[in-house]
């Protein structure tokens, strides 16, 4: 096969009709052909978290909220507005649940969906000034309200000021902890996906493919950013909270780089735009920096390494790799 | 001077050019005609090198596979596999469609940017006879291009293309979205530029009515392929040109 | 007080500019820029100390092996990846991860880190005790502006920049190879950072903490300033600078960042492209 | 009756007048033609109509209230659409997906047209209208990939969809062959009999002038001349400014 005669073709897998559209399938193959993909992470998961020891099902935890967290982010970024700063959400909810637990003794089941919706709310009327700015300069905002908010928090001394709140009321086992995130992560996945292949959700694609032309379609876009920001921080807030309640703290470090870097690395690693890849790659780095705890102070080092080669080797992302391998062929084809 | 064999460019799984073969002789003005979507800006790419670059960047993040096929020879030698920073030195040019210059220089220094390949001597002459030909372009020095109208931009980008010394000039859609009077002064500049600068220039456009006249000879390009070729006066009086192309 | 804002306002645009030099050209937001500050400090300091080098020469090395360094990251490991944004930004994140981390593990912290001063003493202006030091680098970063000035205006590369700057393809199709051109801005950016690294160090120790801090700081510059606009760095730096010494003079220091960032703020729901964005006009115009 | 009332439109950009005092009566149903060298400020007029850029001075009335100081997306909704001389399409999205955009607005809501759930049959009823073959892959394909030809009938499709009593339609004829041209042509006549109001910016003059009710010049960012397209055609000061030739 020399370069001069032959050339790569890509075809769609024989598929009658790729649609998520119940009505399409007709049959046996291609039910499975379309629910491959969707079952086998999910039984997997459920297994690992039954099988694993404790420490293990911690690590699953993480790596949910995490997961949560970086489909959050790529979630707001296919409305176009590209946030560093996912821990600004988290922290929010995080305090808000810590709040009332502490305060007003509230349990778990009433904290957490509270600090979901005010969250959310709270978060998305922060940032109502600024769903004007465009790419990088919503980034800045972004990046900087939490760091402002961290240094507002040891300033005034509210809340615990450095020392946080502590003592907080925890889940009673394990195992509702674990069943609350592993459903919680897998509804917001699969509902988000609908969502934004829906008709009401198609608006969000079109602003971060072209602002002025959306408005040209008669579109208020700053309304429908406003609706993408509330959805996005919700789910932030919500793994706040719920992480609040798992550490049975909050405080400033919720307010960290790491909450909103962390996020972004596993969405280019997982690959951006798809919802599913930065849960995938969430999954990737999250067990990884478990795994590099042996090398002890060099952990980072090692994590920043990875994160490199990851990047560089697949830039477009592990999942949108996987999913081109599953739905496409490639032949070489002669040309005469 | 310029010659293609048996081209063929691929995007993923669709055909932009199928088996063109041309040739340029130095010194011609040479046209390309055909409609939106004919293949002609691809052509162009092809033959400056950019598509190289598009290539690779669409296969870094695994978008659109786009597979280039035969031989381009220049000078007689090979240049298939060459960048386009090589091709520009070997004196292959390209000036892109819609007009783009860089819009927050000055007229001025977007031909000094221009000059990147020249020696400074050689930058004073060419801008001295940039001004010659686009004497418009002289009262503008000092404003941003980005404030330019359409026509002084095309002009410009004409005339940054003439900085870096070309020997085959190779002009993609010159005549786009310019009003009549200017399309005239264009055409006009690039006569003059042929026979002052000496260079070959390989014209693509789908206006082919102001074309046609001033070109030695030219090529029609269908879906990609080559449907007619002859010389400027032939085509002109070509019926079927006339019907597609003129409106009459 | 005037003087303090001064100085603090040349620091700040001392950080930023090589940040901003590479990202205005190539648009490559080198995340790795706070680590290569903070290297450039270790680099000069172990040259110094364990090779006893002399000073002004230690110093000239470290800008020279910086600034080789910046380009080899972009010829290995952001050329690969050019073009896509995120990518760029958490592969350079995760350079300045491994580098500051490993300086971390190597032990690289303490208050025995801290470069000499070019010039010891100090003199008083407007009732102000102020180093010399501090005099110093007002007077490079305005060197440092007309140098760049010069250079991106009048010479054959400089030019070369400004186009890349612009309009890659076209600069392509004029001959100008951006890789070359990104890599050098690139490398010329680290140096700048080094540059940097080594007029601001002397006036307090190396730490690797001190490399985020960096980072921040030339980010919030650069975008509160517009991006890729020098005179907007200037202005976004007198702006942040004097907020920051203001506070800490009038208030109390740990509202120090706070205001700084309010300001970044406020800046930016103003005038929602920094302070000298590019025009939004233009874009419509043609 | 005038459906859109300018007056004393002025911008300038860096110094530079780009439209300069200009006033002009848009009738209800008619088709108006501006047509004037590149450059002259015919973008930004229509950018300042639609609310894109806000004017230094002057005033525009839709059916008596003012437009300027409204965002563009108010302005689409009161029914003035526009179509950009550079498309402007939703790349990642397939064509007919493009026209359920502006059937989500609040216009088309409101007037019932979206209805419920089949959005996907209108939009597709709009791009066959449009002259996207219905029964081929075209209107499935991504964005990204049609040709210019489509792009430019999708920006038509869109104000079809929007159901605009004002369609502005900024060089929608720029980079179309001749075939392409006298396709459309018949849609925009037939909006006409509709009885839309259409502004049309222009190079393409021999269509233009066939189909326009009144055609106005600009040169310089200021109007030079106003009158019906034989007047336009005869009169000298144009012919200098901007014809140079016979069209």
């Amino acid at each position: 096969m020399t370069k001069e005669n032959y050339r790569k073709e890509r075809i769609d897998r024989c598929i009658k009709a790729r649609s998520d559209d119940i009505y399409a399938i007709s049959s046996k193959n291609e039910i499975f052909y379309l629910l491959f993909p969707r079952v086998i992470p999910i039984t997997a998961l459920a297994i690992l978290a039954l099988i694993l020891p404790l420490y293990w099902q911690k690590v699953i935890i993480s790596a949910c909220i995490f997961a949560m967290l970086a489909v959050s982010w790529d979630f707001l970024s296919s409305c176009g507005m590209l946030s560093l700063g996912q821990a600004l959400f988290f922290g929010i909810g995080s305090y808000i649940a810590g709040i009332l637990n502490h305060y007003l003794h509230l349990p778990f089941y009433i904290t957490i969906p509270f600090a979901t919706i005010f969250g959310g709310l709270f978060s998305t009327l922060l940032l109502l000034p600024v769903v004007r700015l465009r790419g990088i300069y919503f980034a800045m905002v972004t990046l900087i309200l939490p760091l402002m908010l961290m240094r507002g928090i040891e300033a005034t001394r509210i809340f615990g000021g450095n020392e946080g709140i502590t003592g907080l009321s925890p889940f009673p086992n394990i195992w509702v902890e674990l069943i609350i995130i592993i459903t919680a992560m897998w509804v917001t996945l699969f509902a988000l996906r609908r969502f934004i292949s829906s008709d009401y959700g198609l608006i969000f694609v079109s602003i971060r493919d072209n602002d002025r032309a959306t408005m040209a379609s008669g579109i208020n876009i700053y309304a429908f950013k406003a609706q993408a920001l509330f959805i996005g921080s919700c789910i932030c807030a919500f793994c706040g909270a719920f992480m609040t309640h798992s550490y049975m703290f909050t405080g400033i470090p919720v307010f960290t780089m790491e909450f909103s870097i962390l996020p972004i690395a596993a969405s280019a690693i997982g690959g951006i735009g798809s919802l599913a890849g930065p849960l995938l790659g969430a999954f990737v780095l999250v067990p990884l920096s478990e795994i590099l705890r042996e090398f002890g102070t060099l952990r980072v080092v090692f994590y920043g390494l990875v994160l490199v080669i990851c990047v560089v080797a697949l830039p477009e992302g592990i999942f949108h790799y996987l999913s081109r391998k599953y739905n496409e062929m490639e032949r070489w084809v002669k040309i005469e | 001077m310029l010659k293609v064999e048996n081209l063929m460019v691929f995007y993923e799984n669709a055909l932009a050019i199928n088996e063109l073969s041309i040739h340029i002789e130095e010194g011609e003005i040479v046209g390309i005609i055909g409609s939106n979507s004919a293949g002609k800006t691809t052509l162009v790419n092809t033959l400056s090198g950019l598509l190289l670059d598009t290539q690779l960047k669409e296969k870094r993040k695994g978008g659109e596979r786009i597979t280039i096929f035969g031989k381009i020879t220049f000078l007689g030698k090979d240049i298939t596999d060459l960048w386009p920073d090589e091709r520009v030195k070997m004196g292959i040019v390209l000036s892109r469609e819609r007009h783009p210059v860089f819009v927050e220089s000055d007229v001025e220094e977007n031909l000094k940017i221009a000059a990147y390949i020249t020696t400074k001597r050689e930058m004073k002459e060419n801008i001295g006879f940039v001004y010659k030909v686009f004497p418009s372009l002289v009262p503008l020095r000092k404003r941003k291009a980005g404030f330019l109208s359409g026509g002084e931009q095309q002009m410009l980008a004409i005339g940054m293309s003439l900085m870096a010394k070309p020997r085959l000039l190779l002009l993609d859609e010159p005549l786009l979205g310019l009003s009549p009077s200017i399309q005239v002064k264009l055409i006009e500049s690039i006569v003059q530029i042929r026979k002052d600068a000496n260079v070959t220039i390989l014209i693509c456009e789908q206006f082919a009515r102001p074309v046609l006249p001033i070109i030695d000879r030219g090529y029609v390009l269908e879906n990609g392929m080559l449907t007619l070729e002859g010389t400027g006066k032939e085509l002109y009086n070509n019926p079927e040109i006339k019907a597609a192309y003129f409106g009459v | 007080m005037f003087v303090y804002g001064l100085i603090n306002s040349a620091v700040l645009a001392l950080m930023a500019i090589g940040f901003n030099l590479t990202f205005g050209i190539s648009g490559v937001a080198n995340f790795a820029y706070g680590a290569i500050y903070v290297v450039s400090g270790f680099l000069t300091w172990s040259l110094i100390n364990k090779l006893n080098i002399p000073y002004p020469l230690s110093a000239l090395s470290t800008i020279i092996i910086i600034g080789i360094l910046g380009a080899l990251i972009y010829r290995f490991i952001i050329k690969r990846i050019r073009g896509l944004v995120i990518s760029e930004v958490i592969a350079t994140f995760g350079i300045s991860i491994v580098i500051l981390e490993f300086l971390r593990y190597v032990g690289f912290i303490g208050f025995k880190y801290s470069l000499p001063m070019f010039v010891s003493g100090s003199v008083e202006i407007l009732g102000a005790y102020v180093d010399i030091q501090r005099l110093l680098i007002i007077g490079f970063v305005i060197l440092l502006i007309i140098a760049l000035y010069i250079f991106t205006h009048h010479t054959k590369i400089g030019r070369a920049f400004r186009g890349i700057a612009q309009e890659e393809h076209t600069s392509l199709s004029l001959g100008i190879n951006p890789d070359w051109i990104a890599s050098l801005s690139m490398g010329l950016g680290s140096s700048l950072g080094a540059f940097a690294a080594i007029v601001i160090l002397p006036l307090g120790t190396i730490t690797v903490d001190g490399g985020y801090d960096v980072l921040i700081n030339a980010l919030s510059v650069c975008i509160v300033g517009g991006l890729g606009s020098t005179f907007g760095i200037i202005i976004a730096s007198v702006i942040i600078g004097y907020a920051q010494t203001l506070t800490a003079t009038y208030l109390a220091p740990h509202w120090t960042m706070i205001v700084s960032l309010f300001a970044i703020l406020v800046i930016l729901v103003f005038k929602p492209s920094g302070i000298l964005g590019h025009q939004k006009e233009l874009e419509e115009r043609v | 009756m005038a459906i859109l009332e300018i007056r004393n439109l002025t911008k300038s950009f860096g110094g530079i007048k780009a439209v300069d005092d200009v006033s002009v009566d848009v009738l209800e149903n008619t088709l108006l033609g501006i047509i004037g060298p590149n450059g002259s400020g015919k973008t930004t007029f229509v950018n300042m109509i639609t609310g894109f850029i806000r004017p230094d001075k002057g005033s525009v009335r839709f059916k008596g209230k003012e437009l300027i100081g409204l965002t563009p997306y108010k302005i689409t909704n009161m029914g003035i659409g526009r179509a950009f001389q550079m498309v402007k399409p939703f790349f990642h999205l397939p064509a007919f997906k493009n026209i359920i955009v502006p059937l989500s607005s609040d216009r088309v809501k409101a007037t019932k047209g979206g209805g419920f759930g089949d959005k996907d049959a209108i939009a597709l009823d709009i791009l066959e209208e449009v002259g996207f073959e219905r029964d081929s892959s075209v209107p499935y394909k991504t964005a990204s990939v049609l040709p210019h030809g489509y792009l430019k009938r999708l920006e038509l499709a869109r104000l079809i969809a929007l159901k605009a009593e004002v369609l502005i339609l900024d060089e929608l004829f720029s980079g179309l062959s001749i075939a392409e041209v006298t396709s459309i042509v018949p849609i925009i006549e037939k909006l006409l009999v509709e009885g839309k109001t259409i502004i049309m910016i222009e190079h393409r003059l021999k269509e233009l002038f066939r189909i326009a009710d009144n055609v106005i010049v600009f040169n310089f960012g200021k109007k030079i001349k106003e009158g019906k397209p034989k007047e336009i055609l005869e009169d000298e000061e144009v012919k200098k400014a901007y014809l140079g030739v016979e069209v």
